[in-house]
């Protein structure tokens, strides 16, 4: 479903992506680990354009995506979850969520509300109140909740679990593994590999730039270099 | 060139007839004219900035130059020495103006280049230096230039320092507008304190200054004396970027929370070199009376505020010689457009938007351009 | 006399409040001042000015209908001027997103220089008189004189500032303004396309700068090329003062500055009329630095 | 040994909402202490309040005995407070060798007539300042990079300068906020060398860190908070072993952090 190819980034001097190649495929829970500036995040502002890439390719569903600019990335149905969470303070959780559907039709937005707040029955309570004052947790959910709201094909979750409380963070990667039941592929990148990689079907190790290491989860999981690098063992 | 961006650019230009044409009457006939060079210059300069070697061109004259600082200073002073032996007197006078401007440039350069404090009324410390001398010289003629000159910077510092102790707590562009709103006040005292100031009228009769024997009475003479006092000023101000204090002011410049762990207090800095340009902007104001032997309110406006800031900026932010460089462009550079008398500022604005779109850091690039030339060096031979 | 001062105040300071509005929205979106606002809203003023004189040449209809026709005047003016604000973010400042900071500052100020020649050339440096339309009659009611123009004018801006506050609160194109605001990276992660709300944005100030200055015309009766710079830079104190970035920070502010100004001339001295205002700005700042409605500054964690 | 650093019942609160509430520290000298608990827990506020950024609402400070309560960051610094933020915050446009000379401006002594004259006592000064930096960048790794720009150094790095920097001040006490967050293992190795070096200098550490390697391989002792209040304190094991802590943070859970 998502190919990239040998895709370099550079920010000024700082080359971030040094050749990445990858796939995803559709429906599977595909994990990115490695340590702060591997290029984890950079692949995904890499595939939702945020960033110009100095040379290679980015395909989603047979086609180029790597020349469009960010929303149009968005209108092909890849939502990009940011570390961060990123809530708009001011705007009440609807407007965020409102916002979240920007380009859907007006009816189209109302179903899919509803349908998000199923999935989140917390945010519907909260619905007038500003982002800004929900919890950690719950911005986290309200995060993911905007994320599905454009009815995406793929979601890129950056660091969903980051400051979240053990039993938070249960709860998002269960969430991950109900939207993937759902039909939803989805793209992972986590610090917290350990839980990253129980959930997920394949994983890539990225380090300096480069995809290091490549496979199934669970063999993954017991590779010894992985488990010496990102498992603490 | 794909028949879309035709397209595009059509509906852009036609859009532009239309909002002008109100404006126009008979005269839309210059239009597409003036539309087809805009036109091409875009994509002369799209073609330029994509090619690489022009970028490495610029890259290794900069090098090239910061390698060779001692020489292109002595240079620049040689020829800015004997420039008044070739050119004419209205020349002269130009580049008298040019260079008090370079000092103002090269004052105000310290705030907003170096502490990155906009100021958008820096005029006003220019009118205090000036209307101090033409007080103490002329209006009650109490003391002589010599005494003045001094006198003036001090009140002019004195000002930065009453206007930076409650101003200098905000954060930038609240504090931007409140030194705008200084320059205004002091414009409108200007114009309204008749007895100290002679109001709207301003001060007459200004007298070049002696020294022992010699009056510095000449156009000539004064431009050198000028041209002295500039050196000086960049002298110092280079000095001061290349120690402690403009490293502190760079720091907080780049991050005051950060300065302030490091121990640096915050408040004086931005307070030093606050007051500092302030000085410096005294001094020449008070140049610029006895320059003109007549002030007025009308040449303290915020028009003037902005050409000075636009002289720091164009020159390259942060950039001792930048703001110099900046100066005297936007001074003399005018003057060749003399022949085009009342389009004269039309075209000015045109290029100043022009420039800062197609030069954004700037005729010389800031101070970090020239050492991302180096470090790129350093990097390529790690 | 206190009550005739506020009203002068109240029709100036709406004026100044809708102007803020474009300071304020613009610079929400992009954190930076538009220092060539103030000559848009001279611009709409001359728009105003060269509608109206066509109204002579027009059918009686129009003659017949003077608030059709006003309201007319209103909206070309308008308009022409939100293309006038697409055009400025356009050329001076979209290429500058990524440039330093003062940088779009300066092509502004370019801007703003070359408006004012271009003005000056095709219509001339001398004031031009606003054409006599509404009647000058004036009611005094309590010892208050005022003419329905002031009433008109004051409606009008109210009725403006409501149309804005519905626009960002109620329309999705409005909350993806606020929202681009608080963080435009993620608003294009979302699908909005961060270009167009920004020119939008951009459009939206300079159809208020222009009622304003269309009401300025005909309120004063004259207008200038100069006169964008004052202008801008009282409506620029007034969205500060409010609290820059705050909506109903600048309505608070320029409402306020006119009152200020209108009461400061009317008891103390006129000469000093524009020195009020920034004294009042300075000792608010000083005491407030973000302003009246403005959040205090914090980092987030 | 004595106590360096107190603090009594200091509380900070935002608009109301309460960061922190009547937390008590005492931090002994020359031990490493490690402050522990979830994001949100008000960890870096206590760094903001300890050190003037954001002062306290209620309660008091103590340096060495004396007391600091709001004084401003820069007073704090000089006194031997010296610190590392969380979000990396080095002067992108200097070098690194100038990034460490800021540090050393509060024991730099030319005045602004001997910097314009440029006189002999300048020349020495810079001369000593620009050794001590350039010890303090050989110290945690970087001399040779010390003419590059700041901005062109990877994460790691401007860990390491940042820290240089805050040693540059020549601290009593050194607090650093997530020091080898998102750093691989070699790296956090490296960071915990450095800070048992730092601390045979004679130098108090006091660090925020998420890495429970690090914390329980380094510290002396441990404070804990959740919530803004201080729900454990004592040594690595102790902690390890209390339930509030496991409950408030470790985890017992199959996603708990691993690493």
């Amino acid at each position: 479903m998502l190919r990239l190819t040998d895709v370099h980034l550079a920010y000024g001097h700082v080359h971030a992506l040094k050749g990445v190649s990858l796939a995803v495929a559709a429906g599977e829970i595909v994990t990115l680990i490695g340590a702060n500036g591997a290029g984890k995040s950079s692949t995904l502002k890499a595939i939702s354009a945020l960033h110009p890439l100095r040379s290679g390719a980015i395909e989603f569903a047979g086609e180029a995506i790597h020349a469009l600019p960010p929303h149009q990335v968005v209108a092909r149905g890849v939502s990009h979850c940011p570390e961060g969470r990123r809530i708009f303070y001011d705007l009440s959780v609807r407007e965020n969520l409102l916002m979240g559907g920007y380009l859907l039709g007006k009816k189209e937005l109302e179903e899919r509300l509803a349908a998000v707040l199923d999935l989140f029955p917390r945010l519907r309570e909260r619905l007038a109140q500003a982002g800004g004052t929900l919890s950690g947790g719950e911005q986290q959910m309200l995060a993911i909740a905007r994320a599905l709201m454009c009815n995406p094909r793929l979601l890129m979750l950056d660091e969903p679990s980051l400051g979240l409380a053990p039993l938070m963070v249960e709860k998002i990667f269960e969430t991950v593994l109900s939207l993937k039941k759902g039909g939803l592929t989805v793209l992972l990148v986590e610090q917290n590999a350990g839980a990253a990689l129980a959930v997920s079907d394949r994983a890539y190790v990225l380090e300096t730039g480069r995809v290091t290491l490549a496979g199934d989860s669970a063999s993954l999981a017991r590779d010894e270099r992985v488990v010496k690098a990102y498992l603490g063992g | 060139m794909s028949g879309r961006r035709l397209t595009h650019d059509l509906f852009f230009y036609l859009g532009m007839l239309l909002i002008f044409l109100p404006f126009m009457g008979g005269k839309v006939a210059y239009l597409p004219v003036v539309f087809a060079a805009v036109w091409g210059l875009g994509r002369f300069v799209r073609f330029a900035g994509e090619n690489r070697g022009i970028v490495r061109f610029r890259e290794g004259v900069v090098t090239a130059v910061a390698e060779r600082q001692r020489l292109a200073i002595a240079l620049i002073l040689a020829v800015a020495v004997g420039l008044p032996f070739v050119s004419s007197n209205y020349l002269i006078e130009v580049l008298t103006s040019a260079l008090l401007y370079a000092i103002l440039a090269s004052a105000l350069n310290i705030t907003v280049g170096l502490t990155g404090v906009l100021v958008l009324g820096f005029i006003g410390f220019y009118a205090v230096g000036a209307y101090t001398t033409g007080i103490l010289t002329a209006k009650f003629a109490l003391c002589n230039f010599w005494v003045a000159l001094p006198l003036s910077g001090l009140a002019a510092m004195l000002c930065g320092i009453l206007l930076g102790i409650p101003a200098l707590r905000l954060k930038g562009d609240y504090l931007a507008v409140v030194t705008l709103g200084f320059g205004e006040i002091v414009r409108i005292f200007l114009t309204n304190l008749d007895r100290l100031t002679g109001g709207p009228n301003g001060i007459l009769g200004i007298k070049r200054p002696s020294l022992g024997p010699f009056t510095i009475d000449q156009p000539r003479e004064f431009y050198w004396f000028a041209l002295a006092v500039l050196a000086l000023v960049v002298l110092a101000v280079a000095r001061l970027v290349n120690s402690r204090y403009g490293r502190a002011w760079i720091a907080i410049r780049e991050n005051e929370m950060a300065a302030a762990a490091l121990g640096i207090d915050v408040f004086r800095k931005h307070l030093l070199s606050f007051s500092l340009s302030a000085f410096f902007a005294g001094i020449a104001g008070s140049l610029f009376a006895v320059k003109q032997g007549f002030i007025s309110p009308d040449s303290f406006t915020f028009y003037e505020s902005v050409l000075v800031l636009c002289m720091v900026v164009l020159g390259g932010i942060g950039n001792v010689t930048g703001a110099v460089t900046g100066a005297f462009l936007l001074i003399v550079l005018p003057e060749f457009l003399r022949e085009f008398a009342m389009y004269r500022m039309l075209v000015f604005g045109a290029v100043m938007v022009a420039f800062m779109v197609f030069r954004p850091h700037g005729l010389l690039g800031s101070r970090l351009i020239a050492r991302e030339a180096v470090d790129r060096e350093d990097a390529g031979a790690a | 006399m206190f009550l005739q001062h506020l009203l002068n105040g109240i029709t100036i300071g709406g004026s100044y409040a809708l102007i803020a509005l474009g300071y304020t929205l613009v610079y929400g979106v992009l954190k930076l001042i538009n220092f060539a606002h103030g000559e848009i809203y001279m611009i709409g003023a001359y728009l105003g000015f060269i509608l109206v004189s066509l109204l002579p040449a027009l059918p009686p209809f129009f003659q017949g209908h003077l608030l059709f026709f006003l309201l007319i005047v209103f909206l070309v003016a308008a308009g022409l001027c939100a293309l006038y604000g697409f055009y400025l973010e356009k050329v001076c400042y979209r290429p500058l997103r990524q440039a330093p900071k003062l940088t779009p500052l300066i092509s502004a100020l370019g801007a703003s220089i070359f408006f004012q020649n271009f003005v000056m050339l095709t219509m001339g440096a001398k004031d031009r008189i606003f054409p006599q339309t509404v009647g000058m009659t004036t009611y005094t009611v309590a010892g208050v004189t005022g003419t329905p123009l002031q009433l008109a004018i004051i409606l009008s801006s109210v009725f403006l500032m409501a149309l804005l506050w519905w626009f960002i609160n109620r329309t999705r194109l409005g909350v993806a303004i606020k929202a681009t605001s608080t963080d435009p990276l993620m608003a294009s992660l979302l699908g909005i396309n961060v270009d167009t709300v920004i020119s939008v944005t951009f459009m939206a100030g300079s159809f208020l700068a222009a009622c304003a200055g269309v009401m300025i015309g005909l309120y004063y009766g004259t207008i200038n090329f100069t006169l964008g710079y004052l202008g801008g830079i009282k409506a620029f104190t007034a969205a500060v003062l409010g609290g820059i970035g705050n909506v109903p920070g600048a309505m608070v502010g320029g409402f306020l500055l006119g009152i200020i100004e209108a009461l400061g001339a009317g008891y103390f001295s006129a000469e000093y009329k524009d020195v009020y205002a920034f004294f009042i700005l300075i000792a608010v700042l000083v005491l407030r630095p973000a302003g009246l409605l403005g959040k205090g500054v914090h980092e987030r964690a | 040994m004595s106590d360096i650093l107190t603090t009594d019942n200091i509380s900070v609160a935002f608009g109301g909402v309460s960061a922190l509430s009547g937390v008590s520290v005492e931090v002994r000298e020359g031990e490493i202490l490690s402050i522990i608990g979830p994001n949100g827990a008000g960890k870096t506020t206590f760094f903001n309040a300890v050190t003037g950024t954001f002062p306290p609402s209620a309660g008091r400070v103590f340096l060495e005995g004396k007391e600091i309560t709001g004084k401003k960051p820069h007073e704090v610094a000089r006194l031997g407070l010296a610190r590392s933020f969380q979000n990396l915050k080095p002067f992108a446009e200097m070098t690194l060798l100038e990034n460490v000379l800021i540090g050393r401006e509060s024991h730099a002594v030319t005045g602004m007539l001997a910097t314009l004259l440029r006189t002999r006592a300048f020349a020495a000064d810079e001369e000593r300042q620009q050794q001590k930096a350039r010890e303090l960048l050989a110290f945690v790794g970087l001399e040779r990079r010390q003419e590059s720009l700041a901005r062109n150094l990877t994460y790691g790095e401007r860990k390491m300068l940042e820290i240089a920097r805050a040693l540059a001040l020549e601290p009593r006490v050194l607090l650093l906020d997530e020091p080898v967050a998102g750093m691989n293992p070699t790296e956090t190795g490296f960071v915990m060398e450095l800070v048992r070096k730092i601390r045979t200098q004679g130098i108090t550490v006091v660090m925020i860190e998420h890495d429970m390697r690090m914390v329980m391989g380094i510290s002396d002792r441990i404070y804990v908070l959740d919530h803004g209040e201080l729900i454990a304190s004592g040594l690595p094991h102790e902690v390890r072993a209390n339930h509030r802590v496991i409950e408030a943070y470790l985890g017992g859970g199959k996603h708990a952090p691993t690493h």
